[in-house]
């Protein structure tokens, strides 16, 4: 460090920028794109097309298992990845079995169906088409049961209803009755717990949707014990790219994901250029033999 | 005398350790297995109903298999399975199991008073019957008797088991080599050694030290560590007579924070300069407690921040605010996703397990320094053990890879 | 009075304004948040009133809130409840008819214990409970990290180097593999304390380091993404909820 | 010698799948939950004396610490006044909506802008290490610009660096934490590290 009375080099003061105004370029970054509603389409790796298009081949009626494994915290992430993979479900005309190994996924079992299902799909009918089944405590434990004996743990819905009045549920008996299994979350218990004690066994199709922090964690099961996987917001983004791409009726309509994205390239634009820029700031001065710190 | 004591009470240990293991081939009860009696209808009973207790349980669990023949397996929907105390009494019903499975754990409740309570040690009979795509039952076949039972000693686990007395051996061994006087050897730790010259920086400066214990309880190994390392730092700084600040998120921890620094300072020979508005309760909300920590930073204004224990999110906004203050900050956890933020924004970063050989570092102690050997070792077998083994599946030598797959 | 002051009254009227304004379009509820949110926010560009309220606020509020959890969810259900059920009927009458269980006497002596430390006679007494709760719940951590990750993760470790995929011999995965493979060995060469770093032995570790390194600068970059995540959260309160700028 | 007999039990319940023993464990772990509501206590008191302290001496800022105590206070009133005092007590569970939850969402949110300025002012090719700490954030940070052709290679490269030297790093370091704790256990029960209470 330079010894403060001499008049410093503007590349010198630059170098300890201050670093409010990094503060206002993302807090920028992060807005502008949201304010505007500018999306980005993503180009879709293999791992969450593959997802992607194994439930685009799923024939009608097949039964699919949703676990709203997440909370209020994570939504912002996550929640993309269920709106887009609900709506292909649905498309598909697939039976939808909703629950949650999570106890805040409850709460967002509800609003989703209002939010995405109820409007978006009038003519799926409950207890025919989709069932919310609700949050069930145990953890991996609960799962094995399932597995074991899926009416013994789910005697009634979330409403209360007994399972054998809902017809959708009449051939329920195990999870191995399932066609594919998607865990949403990636916490625990989550994803992992899915492939090790249903998927695993089973040989059950698991996919998952998980946070961006959780997802390395995850990357070892595919492809073998997962069949695609969602990370973070970019997962949810190249999910919805795929979604326009086969569906183009939902082009014009808001992709939370993709807007998200939006700020998040943005945003890493900005972080990785003020990068650049120090390092340039830094290799300036090591050249002017200043900038031996 | 004492050290006597010491020996004797690891010689229990070690015996209170393995005796479960000892008795389990004695009192450890296992299931009986009858055949069950055969009976054809059509569409035709399962075969052979067979019962085996589910082992390394407490029991309250029974593995049930039958037979069927498949020329029938297509044609028949599912199987009812029903348990009963008698063969020819009342059966209730269990369950049913999918087409083409042919077994079925049967998990009774543990509690008594629950109706699905299934007592071990007690005669079950089972009944399995099949019931064809049209909806016809077979005639139901019997098996039993069956008992469950719990288990002395789980006997998986036995690996584990060897690997930790093992390793208590090693500690053990090292320990008392350590305390004979053999000098060991340990290679300089940098975060280890800037403490003195951050406590001197204070000191210089006359601002205070704020030493954070992370968000973990009082018996997380991260918290128990730095423990040991805020007893030094506090004794350090109580011979300086510098401030420390201890804001802490769990309130056991303060009281073993308070009791730590409180001795410290008494062992320096100043236990009139502590008291316990030093060492506080902030709340134990994560992210309140960082707002308050934040604003301890930005207006008391520590030279010297310490971050060591377990830490979460909160990691990156208590350094950042620390370097924004040109504080010397020191930190060390556990945990590996908060490691790279401490490592990018503090000036020296313990990772993992240094943070738990940082006490033996410190305080020279021959019985801690004995311990850091023992994992070394431990370490050491470690890597041999899994050298062998990817070598053995590389070569295909099954028989030594199998044997590694059963030692770890 | 200084410009210094003035300016900071002129602040305060804003924000005053501001609030009772909002209260009205949006309500209270909305309001309180959105000014909170701002109040944290404001701490980016310096400590200030502003911050400092919402922070002093927050601790005060949260430290009732687990308390009034530890008691509502805790004390009530598992402590008086199993001591003596009848007592808690008002508040859980699920709970009235339960059998009492004296063995639960044990942790309301040992949590007096543990108050008695506000004592400076009696506080040594303390310690017991204190030596109770750490030995419970460091066995329980050791067990539990014991089964889960450590080793699962030795395992995990003794895998097959040779990579086949569906044309036969994979030769990326076989050096990725060999690849984990040294790492690992290596980031605990790096761990060893009681052997000095020289000669091979140094290479192994400083080999080490550098994975670790190169780990440390990945994590880093890879949680960029989750943290924007969480400010597009809260900027979606703002301009959406609060605002009603977002459609 | 509690401790040692405590933490054995726990060791050793680890080994027994018996129902009793099951029991036993199942009522240690209620006793240190009830053990730390009382502890919280303690908390509450610290709490309480060092804001006390701050008004009554008029220390800088003591304005602040009314602020702290009157949230406490009313929490407090709110949340235990029975017949009110149940969680789902509605102003109970307002003040924890729209005031708590806010202030932690947006703590938490801060971290965008914290991770921002390390990265800025840590990421730089200093020396080896820190190139290396510069390269492989960089590789993982620059998958979110699109960049046609070379997207997918960046994608290969961070993907592997996510699946190779992420995966064994940190192996290795829960490898040496996994020792590190089973020493530090053994050295708990045979009260070789006692600072936990207070003794050195």
């Amino acid at each position: 460090m330079s010894n403060g009375t001499e008049q410093k080099s503007i590349v010198e003061r630059l170098q300890f920028i201050d670093r409010r105004i990094i503060f206002v370029f993302i807090g920028l970054a992060v807005v502008i794109p949201l304010l505007f509603g500018v999306s980005l389409e993503e180009e879709t790796t293999p791992i969450v097309q593959r997802l992607f298009d194994f439930v685009d081949a799923l024939p009608e009626e097949s039964r699919v298992l949703l676990s709203f494994d997440y909370g209020p915290t994570t939504a912002p992430e996550i929640q993309p990845m269920m709106d887009a993979i609900l709506r292909q479900c649905a498309e598909r005309k697939a039976k939808l079995y909703m629950m949650a190994v999570w106890a805040t996924g409850h709460n967002l079992t509800g609003e989703t169906i209002a939010k995405i299902l109820n409007p978006e799909y009038p003519e799926y009918q409950y207890g025919i088409d989709y069932v919310n089944l609700g949050y069930k405590a145990g953890n991996q434990g609960l799962i094995r049961l399932l597995y074991v004996d899926f009416k013994r743990m789910y005697s009634t819905d979330a409403a209360g209803t007994a399972i054998d009045s809902i017809p959708m549920m009449e051939n329920i008996n195990s999870l191995k009755n399932f066609d594919l299994i998607i865990s949403f979350g990636g916490g625990f218990p989550g994803i992992k717990e899915w492939i090790l004690y249903a998927g695993d066994p089973g040989k059950i199709p698991v996919g998952g949707g998980c946070t961006a922090v959780s997802a390395p964690l995850l990357y070892p099961y595919y492809p073998n014990q997962l069949v695609g996987l969602l990370g973070g917001a970019k997962g949810a983004a190249e999910y919805e790219a795929a979604l326009l791409k086969a569906y183009p009726k939902f082009r014009g309509r808001k992709m939370a994901g993709m807007s998200l994205m939006m700020s998040q390239t943005v945003a890493h634009l900005v972080i990785m250029l003020f990068i650049l820029f120090g390092n340039t700031l830094y290799f300036l001065l090591r050249a002017s033999g200043k900038g031996r710190s | 005398m004492e050290t006597k004591w010491r020996l004797a009470a690891i010689v229990i240990a070690l015996v209170m350790i393995l005796a479960p293991a000892l008795p389990a081939q004695d009192e450890g009860e296992m299931a009986d297995s009858m055949p069950a009696e055969i009976q054809m209808e059509p569409p035709p009973a399962p075969e052979l109903v067979l019962g085996e207790d589910v082992p390394n349980d407490g029991g309250h669990k029974l593995k049930l298999t039958w037979g069927y023949p498949a020329e029938w397996s297509d044609s028949v929907a599912r199987f009812l399975i029903f348990r009963g105390d008698a063969p020819d009494g009342e059966f209730k019903s269990l369950g049913e199991a999918a087409r083409g499975v042919t077994t079925y754990l049967d998990i009774g409740s543990k509690i008594k008073d629950n109706s699905d309570y299934m007592a071990n040690d007690h005669d079950f009979y089972y009944k399995v019957i099949a019931v064809a795509n049209n909806g016809t039952e077979s005639e139901p076949a019997i098996g039993g008797p069956f008992q469950t039972s719990g288990q002395w000693f789980h006997w998986g686990k036995v690996p584990v088991l060897v690997g930790v007395v093992l390793f208590g051996f090693f500690t053990v061994l090292f320990i008392n080599a350590a305390r004979k006087g053999k000098e060991l050897f340990v290679r300089p730790l940098a975060g280890i050694e800037a403490v003195d010259e951050a406590i001197g920086r204070a000191t210089e400066m006359g601002k205070p030290i704020l030493y954070v214990l992370g968000i973990g309880t009082a018996a997380d190994i991260a918290t128990i560590a730095s423990f040991t390392i805020l007893g030094r730092v506090a004794k350090k700084v109580a011979e300086y007579q510098t401030d420390l600040i201890v804001p802490c998120y769990e309130p056991i921890v303060m009281s073993v924070a308070q009791d730590v620094v409180k001795s410290a300072y008494m062992e320096a020979g100043r236990p009139d300069q502590y008291s316990d508005d030093q060492v506080f309760f902030v709340t134990n909300a994560q992210f309140a407690y960082v707002a308050g920590v934040n604003g301890i930073m930005v207006r008391d204004l520590p030279a010297t921040n310490f971050y060591l224990g377990y830490f979460a999110a909160e990691s990156l906004i208590l350094a950042e605010t620390g370097n924004s203050i040109g504080a010397i900050q020191i930190a060390g956890t556990d945990q590996i996703t908060q490691i790279p933020f401490f490592v990018v924004a503090c000036d020296y970063t313990l990772i993992g397990e240094e943070l738990y050989a940082a006490s033996a570092y410190l305080g020279r102690d021959p019985l801690l320094l004995g311990s850091l050997k023992a994992e070394d070792w431990g370490k050491g077998i470690l890597m041999v053990l899994m050298a062998v083994g990817v070598l053995a599946t590389a070569f295909g030598w099954n028989a030594i890879r199998e044997l590694v797959r059963v030692i770890l | 009075m200084n410009g210094k002051q003035a300016a900071s009254y002129v602040v305060l009227a804003i924000v005053i304004v501001a609030f009772a304004v909002s209260i009205v379009l949006k309500g209270l509820l909305v309001t309180v948040g959105a000014f909170l949110t701002l109040f944290i926010f404001s701490f980016l560009y310096k400590d200030n009133p502003y911050y400092k309220f919402a922070e002093h606020l927050f601790v005060g509020v949260s430290a009732a809130y687990w308390m009034c959890m530890g008691f509502w969810g805790t004390m009530v259900p598992n402590l008086f409840g199993k001591l003596y059920p009848p007592m808690v009927g008002p508040v859980m009458p699920a709970l009235k008819d339960n059998a009492a269980e004296p063995f639960m006497l044990i942790p309301l002596i040992l949590g007096i214990l543990l108050l008695l430390r506000l004592s400076s006679s009696v506080g040594w007494i303390s310690r017991w409970a204190l030596a109770f709760i750490v030995g419970t719940t460091a066995g329980l951590n050791l067990i539990r990290y014991l089964r889960s990750d450590f080793i699962q993760q030795i395992n995990n470790t003794t895998f097959s180097l040779y990579a086949t995929g569906a044309t036969g011999f994979n030769l990326g995965e076989t050096l990725s593999n060999i690849a984990i493979f040294v790492s690992v060995m290596t980031g605990l060469i790096y761990f060893f304390f009681s052997k000095e770093h020289k000669g091979a032995f140094g290479v192994g570790a400083r080999t080490g380091i550098i994975v670790l390194m190169v780990t440390f600068g990945a994590s880093f970059g890879y949680t960029v993404m989750a943290r924007i995540s969480l400010l597009v959260g809260r900027m979606q309160f703002l301009f959406g909820d609060w605002l009603g700028m977002m459609q | 010698m509690i401790v040692f007999l405590v933490s054995l039990f726990m060791v050793v319940q680890y080994y027994v799948p018996l129902d009793s023993w099951a029991w036993m464990y199942q009522y240690l772990i209620d006793w240190t939950i009830i053990i730390g509501v009382f502890a919280l206590l303690l908390g509450i008191w610290s709490l309480w004396r060092v804001n006390f302290n701050k008004i009554k001496q008029r220390a800088e800022n003591w304005e602040y610490a009314v602020i702290t105590l009157a949230g406490l206070l009313i929490m407090m009133i709110v949340g235990f006044v029975p017949g009110w005092g149940n969680l789902n007590n509605y102003v109970y569970e307002h003040f924890f909506y729209y005031i708590l939850v806010p202030i932690q969402a947006t703590m938490f949110s801060l971290l965008a802008f914290f991770i921002s300025s390390a990265a800025f002012r840590a990421f730089r090719a200093r020396s080896l290490l820190a190139t290396l700490l510069l390269f492989a954030g960089l590789v993982i940070m620059i998958r979110f610009v699109p960049m046609g052709q070379v997207s997918s290679y960046i994608s290969d490269l961070s993907g592997w660096i996510l699946r190779v030297p992420n995966l064994a790093a940190k192996r290795a370091i829960i490898i040496g934490i996994g020792l590190g704790a089973i020493a530090t256990a053994f050295k708990i029960m045979f009260g070789i590290e006692r600072a936990y209470l207070g003794r050195d």
